[in-house]
Parts: C-alpha cells; structure tokens; sequence
C-alpha cells in the first residue's frame, strides 16, 4: 500500500542548526514502514518548484500513528518544507523503496552514519533493538563535521547499544570521519563486526564498501539519487549495480530497488 | 445526464480520452498500486528498443521552472522481455496498450513493429521519432520530414495495429512534418515530445546532467504543446493525442479545444500520482456542468 | 581585489555583461525612474519599424507556468519618431544604445540599418529576424537560413555600427542559422527570442490572447535558452547576447558558463523591476567569492 | 517616485464575501498617491504564478502612513495575496499610472462603481470631500449583484455626500444596474451631474460612457487590461483611445496613461 495525500504536520522544528524534524499523524505509514523507507514529499502547490522532494523516514511512533523525518534544508524544497507550520497538511506519498534487512541472530551489528545520512538509521536501530534483543550488540556510529551537527542519539537510549561520535573538526568524540572512527574500532577491539549498516555522503560510502568489503564484512547501505516519481516508472533514480554484462554493471533503481542496497552489489569505477 | 467520454484515436477506441506519457508511467504495474490502471482511456509503456539499453549516465533529471529537464535515454529491457516480462501484467486490464518504439535506424522500426504485430495485447504502436535523449536515431528522423515519412512507411508496411506518429517540437514546422507523416499512413499523431533543453551547475561549471542536454517537459512547455496541436490539426485530418505539461482537467480541456483527440498526461504523474485519474473526473464534471453530451463535441473548438 | 565586468560585445564595449531584452524594458524611461539605467552595461529598446505600428489587438500577454505569452505585435512610433523622441533621452546616458529593428522584407531592414546609421546615439543594431508576433517578416526570416542570412547581408551593407543577429528558437537546428548570419556579416548574436506559443481560455473556449499565437518567455524557457547558446558556442565564434528566463546572477552565469559574452533581462524585469542592478550586483559578488578576476575567464567555461 | 519593495501587512481580512481588505505600513506611498493610481502586486517568490498583480489604491490614511486595497479574490494571484498575514511583507511598486482629475469648484459630482470597481472610488470620495467642501456635491452611486456584495460606504459619511446604492437582485437599493439607477436619478431630479467618474466592469463603462456624451457630461472612467510591467515598458496594457488615423483609434496605455481616462477619448466599436 502507497499512501499518497495531505497529512496533518504535528512538528516542524529546528533541532541541530540547519535541520529540522517533522512529524506527521500518519497512522497507516507508520504501520507500514520499514527501516530504511522513504516518504516523498510536495513542498508546494505551485508547479514552481515541481517535483517531490525524497525524505527518509526518521522514525516512526507506532503507537501514536506517527511519522517523523529529519531533514537539512539544503535548497528551495526543504527550505519551503521548514516554512511549514504544525497544523497545516503536507502532500505525503510512500512508504517507498526497499529497506533494510534485519541481521540474523546474534550478529553483531555496526550501524554508521555521516551527516544527515544518519537520518533513517534512527529508525533503523531502533527497529533493531526491538526486534533483535538480547542476542545483537547494536554499535552506532555517527559523524558529522562539528559537535554542533550530531544528532541527540539520547532517544535511543538501551542497554544493548553502544553510541560513538566522530566529527571533522574533532569538537566532539572521534577527530576523523566516521569511516576511520569505525575502522579504528575495528582495529583495536578484539571484537569485530558481523553486519554493517551505513547510509551518508557517497565518498563515505565508497570508503565503507571497499573497507567492508576487505574485511569481509556483509552489509547495506543506502544510496541517494535525484528521484522523480519515486515508484520505478520515470528511470531516473539509477544506481550502477555490478553485472556480468560487458559494461559491468547495470542500472537499479533506487526508489524501487533500493534505497538499500547489499553492499557487495555496489558498483563503483575503480 | 450521462455524458460519452469515449474517443476513437485512428482505430484505437478509449473509454475516456486520458492516457498516460511514454516514460513517465513505467509498464503499468509501478503506479498500478496506487490508482486503478482499468479507469484509464490507455496506457503508453516506455520507450521500447529492439535490443535492452543501459540509459544515461547520472543525473538524469533536473527540476527546472515549472518543468524538469531528463535525459533517460531510453533504459528498457528490450522488446523481447518487454513482451515476456511488462506485458503479460498488463493483458490482466481492459485498456489499449500503446507501445511507443524507437530505433538507431529505418531498419529497427520496421523490425520492432512487426514483432509487436505479432504480440499479443498489443494495442497501437506510437512511433517515437522525437525522442532527444539518444545518440543515433531519435530526434533526428523527427526533425526531418522526408526521414520522419520513412520511418512511419516502414512501420506501416509491417503491421496493420494503428500506428501513431510522435512528433517532435525542435522543428521548424511541426505541421510539415505532420503532413508527411499522415501521407506515410500513420492513423493518429501525438504530441509534443520534450524541448531540447539544458541547464549548467554554476558550482561545479559543468551541465547538471550526466547527457548534457535532455528533453524539457512539464507545465513550463504547455503553452508549447497546445500551439502544436492547434497547427496541426489546421493542416492535417488525423486525431491527435496531445500532451506536454498538462497537469489538470483544465489543462486537458485546453489541448482538446485546441484540437486534440485525446490526452497524455507525463510529468505530471510524478508530482500528482492520481492526476490521470483526478483529470478523467475532471472533465465529466465539466461536461455535465457545461451541458456536454459527447466530448467529442468540443474536439478542436476554439478553431 | 578589484574584478573586471567589461565585456566587448562585437565591437560593442559594455562595462558590465548585462543588457536589457528588447520590448520589456520600453526606451529607457520607463524603468528609469525606478532603477539608475548608468549601471546597465547597454540597453536594447522596444523593436522599432519603418513605419509606425498600432500593435495587436487586445489581450496581448496571457501568464503561463513560469513564464508569459506576448503578442504586442511591434506596436512602437516609427524609426523617425524614435530618433526624435526617444533617442534624446538615452543620450543623456553612458552607455550604449542598441536598436532592434524589424521589417516586412528585407528592403526595409536596410532602410531601417541606413536610417540608424546616421543617427547620432545608437551603438549597435539588433536585428530581430524572430519575432513570432507580426504577419509578415519577422519569424519568417529567421527560420530559414538562408534568408536569415540575407537579412544580415542587407544590414552589413547598410551600417558600418555592430550588427547583432537575433535567433529564434523555432527552428530544427539553430546553429545552421547562426552560422549563415556570421558568413552574412553578424558581429554578434543574441538569442533567444520567444517560443511560439498559445493558450485558450475553457470557459470563452477561444484562444487566450487576440493574435491567437504569441511567444513565451520568462524562467520557463530558460533550459532551452541555455541549450541555444551552448550549441552556437560550438558553432559558430561570434559572442553572444544570451537571454530567455533570467531572473538573478546565478541564471546569468548558467548563460555566460555555456557560452555567453553578454546577458539581457526581459520579464524578469517585470516581476522585479531591479532585477539588472541585481544581476549586476550578484555577478560581482560571485566573482569576488570565487576568486574570479575577469568575467571574460567564465565564458564557455561549461563547455 | 516609484517605491518597490516589501511592506509590512497590518490587516488583511475578508470585508464582504469573497473580497478583502488589505492594508500596508507603506508611508511614502500613501503621501504620494492620488485616486485613481494603482499598486502592482507580487503574490509569491515562487515563479508560478510569475506576473505581478494590479490592484487600485482603495484608500489612504496620510496620518498613519497607511495603503488600503480592496481586492476580490478572483483566481490563484489574489487567492495567494488572501492567504497572506498581517506582519508579513509584501512586494508593491507603485504608486502606477494617472489618476483621477479633480472637477471644477461648485461642479456636482456623480461618482459611479460596479462591483469591485467600486475599490477605488473610495479614495476619490474621500479626495472630493477633502479638497472641493463646500462647493461641490458629491453623489456616489455603488452597483453590486446583490446587498452582500456592496462595500459598505460608511466609511466615508460627509455632509456633502448622498450614497445610492444599486443590486441587480434588489436586495438593497435600487433594483437593477447602477447605469439604470444613475439615469433615473437624472431623469427624475431637476439638478444634473456636471461631472462623472466610474469604474466597474467593461459593459458598465461603456454604457455609461454613451450615456454621459449624450447628455453632453463630461467625465473620467479608469479601465482596466491586463498587465506585464505597470510602467509602460511591456505594451500590454492598450487600451482604443479615438485618435483621427484611418483606423479611429491608437493604443495607449492603462499602466502610464491611464488607468484614468477622459470619457470622450474612450474608443469603442460600433
Ligand atoms: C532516498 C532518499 C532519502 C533521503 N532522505 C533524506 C533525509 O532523511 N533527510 C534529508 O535532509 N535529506 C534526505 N535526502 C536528500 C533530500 O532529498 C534532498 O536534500 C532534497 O531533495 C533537496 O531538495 P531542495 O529543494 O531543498 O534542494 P535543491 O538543491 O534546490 O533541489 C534541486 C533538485 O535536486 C534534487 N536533490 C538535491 N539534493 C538531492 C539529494 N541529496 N538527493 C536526491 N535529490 C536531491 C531535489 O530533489 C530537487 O529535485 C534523501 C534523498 C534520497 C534520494
Ligand atoms: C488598474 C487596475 C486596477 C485594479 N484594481 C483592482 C482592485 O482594486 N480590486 C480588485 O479586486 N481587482 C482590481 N483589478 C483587477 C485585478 O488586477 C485582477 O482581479 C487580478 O489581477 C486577478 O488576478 P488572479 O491571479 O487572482 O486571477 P487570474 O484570473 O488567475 O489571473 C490570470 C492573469 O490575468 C490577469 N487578470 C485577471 N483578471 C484581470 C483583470 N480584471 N484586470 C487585469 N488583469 C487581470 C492577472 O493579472 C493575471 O496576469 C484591477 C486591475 C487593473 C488593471
Ligand atoms: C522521464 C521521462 C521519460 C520519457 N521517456 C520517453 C520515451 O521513452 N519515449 C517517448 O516517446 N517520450 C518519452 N518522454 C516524453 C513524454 O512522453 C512526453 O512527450 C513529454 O514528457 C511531454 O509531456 P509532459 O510535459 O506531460 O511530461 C519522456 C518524458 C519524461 C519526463
Ligand atoms: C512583452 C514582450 C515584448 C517583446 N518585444 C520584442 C521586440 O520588440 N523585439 C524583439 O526582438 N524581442 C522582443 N521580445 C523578446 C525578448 O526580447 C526576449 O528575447 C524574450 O522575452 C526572452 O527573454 P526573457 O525570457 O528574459 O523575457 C519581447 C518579449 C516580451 C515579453
Ligand atoms: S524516481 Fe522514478 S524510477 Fe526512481
Ligand atoms: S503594463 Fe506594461 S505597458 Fe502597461
């Protein structure tokens, strides 16, 4: 099931500098969302700017029907979707995409995040340590470039989650990327990862994916693309996925196959 | 008061006159979950190519004023899947099923054309020859009127499904065109594909899309598409299936008064995923308020 | 750091790259009294005949998604009448005074060409062989090369003042023009005219403007504009003026990255009468941000 | 002096079904405007809708520094000015175009509005008692489709002022148009108008227009076109004006040489 229409905003408030959360009453999206999902948004009813805007799905409350994003306002869409105010209805269509698979028991589980990538992991660990304890360590990574930029993991909070920090500017917790954070945990620690989990900037994707994929590592992440419909029909969403095909990879598409996808299956040119 | 929405476009009779954009509406079953495909006048697949495509590189759209700029380049399985694979969903609805093909050479049309006469649940065949996205073929056999006949004789010749002409607006004279199409025996026309168009990332210096150049479609190019339906339905007698930005009942009444026969409804889709839908109740209601009995009545009125 | 803004535009020496669009931005006064016109690198008035126009009938301007539809039909005094009456004024500037003209046939754009010639003022003709709005000449003379070019030629023999060719988008490939108006003598180009264009009115189901057609401008047609320029850039070696939808520095540099020496504003200026000034403004800004000393290094840089 | 930039909205609230009333902190444009003159309206920063939006100067409050207009909300620009709230800013130019010419001491005056043509004839009211006491009597006739429709003109009780209202319903005043009503005022009375001034619809105007040169009265209508620039730069404006060429009219223009024009200059097919 698709939903596609206004939805009461409850929330629209800054919460870092520059981001914001929203949250809509939204019974049946958060029913049916799954990590890792995607809502897509119209910012405005005029047809300038036209197209939908994606959103990952931040977290949901099940409970209460709702549906929170996280979002940085980065240009005349998300700048039009913070002018917003709690009351008003939002044009809302998803859930959309493919989302993350859980890990199997046991496992233990490294979740990275860089930037406002680190959106949708919210939902995402919480998922895991609702469906997973006590058997899956769950060890959050987030990075940022300063102190000012993390998102309070505090909601989180749960005995079986670890939190750790990395920022560009080293204002807080690790100096580095996220990346190096994880990596030099990886390092020390005699206790490795068994599934990684990451969504974030693209260079940071690419670093993860060949670093999982030396250690050997099995994962998912998710990829961003500048999307159209959002439903697999308009083709524009391409990611390249490695093929046996002369060119060596072949398009998918991320609002349909993806966003996530098995790290493995990522191409990048070399 | 019951009104008759239903319209014959050159042998292809559709209940209502809606139908949706090749490649903006996928195989069928992608916004099949969200509206009734069984309530459209037809459905338009994607562009279809004698062997699969890649596409273009990434990005592959841009948001542009009122409109968005893509350069797809015709990604499609080929027509060999597209017929074991898209179209067995769609023989489960009772619509026409439009393919719209395109090909490198005179050859490949042909070719495409008698492989989809042999299909079953093939319901017309819309020949792209506008498309502006791809290196060879494409745009330019639709820019070219002698080319643009060709192309249509070789289709003709290999099917007796009706066929309709794409034509492109990067031309001097649509209209002439139009006319060396229907004397190809093309049965119907459709209109307008994409402006050639393109937009620069000042940051990076570099155009935003991966293709350079892709095709403007959207509400920005309206005024566009209903200039080309009013020409050419001055100068030549087929039916056309307009299109180009339309994004409402009102907007479809203008192509219809300006001339056309039916409707395609693209871009739109992506903003709107029941704007076919929402458009087909659109336009009864303005024919019971309007006291119109047959939507063929106000075909081409404002001539 | 101190940046240069000078642009030579044929022969043309504008302190800064930007002009106006001829018949959006009257004979200066008009917006004079709003912004100070020195700070304009040049200024293109309304288009200007042998004789005297009344214009076409009423409504001429309809409002499109992101943009408008004119058709004033080149309503303006006469070329005498804008020597006495309105070059005057623009005298009292410094700055260049380019003057686009229009004709029925070719006869009277070197009449037009030799009248200028003479007068004392004017700093370049633009000749405008694209106007979708008048029944003879005008977009006849642009969409076929050749008499495009033959235009050109009859101006060039007429006036030793920098000769400014003005295309239109509605025509197959817009380089083939450019490069018979260079061959005919063009010192410059400058493009886009307005994309031929229409809208109708569902409840008089009639078309929308009294000259039935008219053109579109403003932001919608702006990725077909930059697509323009690019493709002359590639062309042909002559600068160009580019101009359709701009509305602020950031749409001026997408023009002047794909290939532009100069860019004029035409309804931006209705929607924000400051919108030069602002441009001018925004560009210096960006050069002082980007460590760009020379606007002359951008141009083409997308390419 | 042509302002343009953004003024402080004070209030902005329906007065009559379907009409607003809007008014600005905007000083220098109350100082110097005159009745008759309009302000052009930018109803969004998006581009759709793109062209500004003219609406006459309804009102003036010269002490405060205030602008009035009454608008009718009749598609999408004045639907979007509807939705605007006081203490938001709003782009006007203006003050546009010629306005009305006062009449001569001691001329008795009929000022004449249909429908939201009415909006500007407030100001000029106002204008007339304010410059032309005791001299010169005032009659305003105001014509609507029915009682609610009529702005109230209580506003502007004077001593020398008679208002006569018209509903083509009869719901309240005369039964029929404000034309009809205003000839039968002359027909019956002994005393005539000297001078008339009107707005209203284009039908109305030109009754009225045929109606005044019969009776030999002269007078000033405002017309209304659609509009590009409000400066007389676009050409779009034209509006017939009797002129002795072969054709019996040029185009001039309601944005700079009008909206205002003298009646007997107003050209209209026979
Ligand atoms: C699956 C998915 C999930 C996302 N989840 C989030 C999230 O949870 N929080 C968040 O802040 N952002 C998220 N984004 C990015 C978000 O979509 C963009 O920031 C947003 O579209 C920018 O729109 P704009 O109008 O503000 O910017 P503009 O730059 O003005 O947008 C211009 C055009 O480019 C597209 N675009 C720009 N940036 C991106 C981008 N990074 N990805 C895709 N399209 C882009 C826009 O959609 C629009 O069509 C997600 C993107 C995808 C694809
Ligand atoms: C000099 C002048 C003074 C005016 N004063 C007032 C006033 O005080 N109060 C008031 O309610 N209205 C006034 N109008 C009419 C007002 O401008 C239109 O109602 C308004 O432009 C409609 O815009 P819209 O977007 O709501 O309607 P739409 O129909 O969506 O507008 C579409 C386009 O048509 C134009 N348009 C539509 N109707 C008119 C019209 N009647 N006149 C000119 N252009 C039009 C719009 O400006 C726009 O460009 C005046 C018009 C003029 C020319
Ligand atoms: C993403 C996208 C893909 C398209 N693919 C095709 C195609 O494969 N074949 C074709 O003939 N036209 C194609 N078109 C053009 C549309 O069918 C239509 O002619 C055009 O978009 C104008 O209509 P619109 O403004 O309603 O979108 C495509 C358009 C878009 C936006
Ligand atoms: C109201 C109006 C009048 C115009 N008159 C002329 C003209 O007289 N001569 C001419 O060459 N172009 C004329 N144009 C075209 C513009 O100069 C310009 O080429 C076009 O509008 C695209 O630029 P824009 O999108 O910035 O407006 C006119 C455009 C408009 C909107
Ligand atoms: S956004 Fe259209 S296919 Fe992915
Ligand atoms: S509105 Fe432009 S001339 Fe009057």
């Amino acid at each position: 099931m698709i939903y596609c229409h206004k939805f009461r905003i409850l929330k629209n408030e800054e919460t870092i500098p520059g981001h914001r959360l929203m949250i809509v009453d939204a019974p049946g999206i958060s029913a049916a969302a799954v990590p890792g999902q995607f809502l897509h948004l119209r910012c405005s009813d005029s047809t300038d700017p036209l197209l939908r805007r994606p959103v990952s799905i931040h977290r949901v409350e099940r409970d209460k029907g709702l549906a929170h994003m996280l979002y940085r306002v980065a240009g005349r869409g998300t700048a039009l979707l913070a002018g917003k105010m709690p009351g008003e209805y939002l044009d809302v269509m998803g859930p959309l995409g493919k989302g993350f698979t859980l890990p199997l028991p046991g496992e233990r589980v490294a979740v990275v995040g860089g930037g406002i990538g680190a959106a949708p992991l919210f939902f995402l660990v919480e998922e895991l340590i609702r469906e997973c304890p006590p058997n899956n360590m769950v060890s959050f990574f987030l990075g940022a470039a300063s102190a000012s930029q993390l998102p309070p993991a505090s909601v989180l909070h749960s005995p079986g989650l670890e939190v750790h920090t990395a920022t560009d500017d080293g204002s807080a917790g690790y100096h580095g990327t996220v990346t190096a954070l994880l990596e030099s945990r990886i390092d020390s620690g005699p206790a490795g990862f068994d599934r990684i989990y990451a969504c974030g900037p693209a260079p940071m994707l690419r670093s993860l994916v060949r670093m999982a994929g030396s250690l050997g590592i099995p994962g998912q992440v998710s990829l961003e693309e500048r999307m159209g419909c959002g439903v697999g029909a308009c083709l524009s969403c391409a990611c390249k996925i490695k093929d046996r095909s002369a060119d060596g990879f072949l398009y998918k598409h991320a609002c349909t196959d993806g966003p996530v996808f098995d790290m493995r299956e990522v191409y990048y040119e070399s | 008061m019951r009104v008759n929405l239903a319209v014959n476009v050159g042998g292809i009779i559709m209940k209502n006159p809606v139908t949706t954009a090749s490649g903006t509406f996928g195989y069928g079953p992608e916004y099949g979950r969200i509206i009734d495909l069984n309530r459209l006048g037809a459905i338009v697949v994607k562009g279809t190519t004698l062997s699969a495509r890649q596409g273009n590189p990434t990005p592959r759209i841009a948001e542009t004023p009122s409109g968005m700029l893509n350069a797809i380049g015709l990604q499609n399985p080929g027509v060999d899947k597209f017929i074991s694979e898209a179209l067995p969903f769609l023989r489960n609805y009772q619509l026409p099923v439009i393919v719209n093909i395109s090909g490198d050479t005179v050859e490949d049309y042909h070719k495409l054309a008698g492989i989809l006469d042999r299909a079953q649940g093939v319901g017309g065949i819309e020949v792209n020859i506008s498309c502006p996205n791809v290196k060879k073929g494409g745009l330019q056999f639709g820019s070219d009127p002698d080319s643009a006949g060709e192309v249509i004789r070789a289709v003709r010749r290999a099917t007796s499904l009706p066929v309709i002409a794409k034509l492109s607006p990067n031309v001097t004279s649509i209209a002439a065109v139009a006319e060396k199409v229907a004397e190809a025996g093309a049965d119907a026309l459709s209109m307008i594909n994409t402006l050639l168009g393109m937009a620069i990332d000042i940051k990076s210096r570099r155009p935003v899309l991966g293709n350079i150049m892709g095709g403007l479609s959207g509400p920005a190019v309206r005024p566009v598409a209903v200039r080309a339906v009013w020409q050419v339905y001055r100068a030549v007698k087929l039916p056309i299936i307009g299109m180009g930005g339309i994004t409402c009942a009102e907007d479809a009444l203008e192509f219809i008064m300006a001339g056309a026969t039916a409707v395609a409804v693209g871009t739109a889709n992506f903003v709107n995923p029941r704007a076919t839908i929402d458009i087909i109740d659109g336009l009864e209601k303005f024919m019971l308020e309007n006291n119109i009995k047959d939507i063929n009545e106000i075909i081409g009125i404002a001539q």
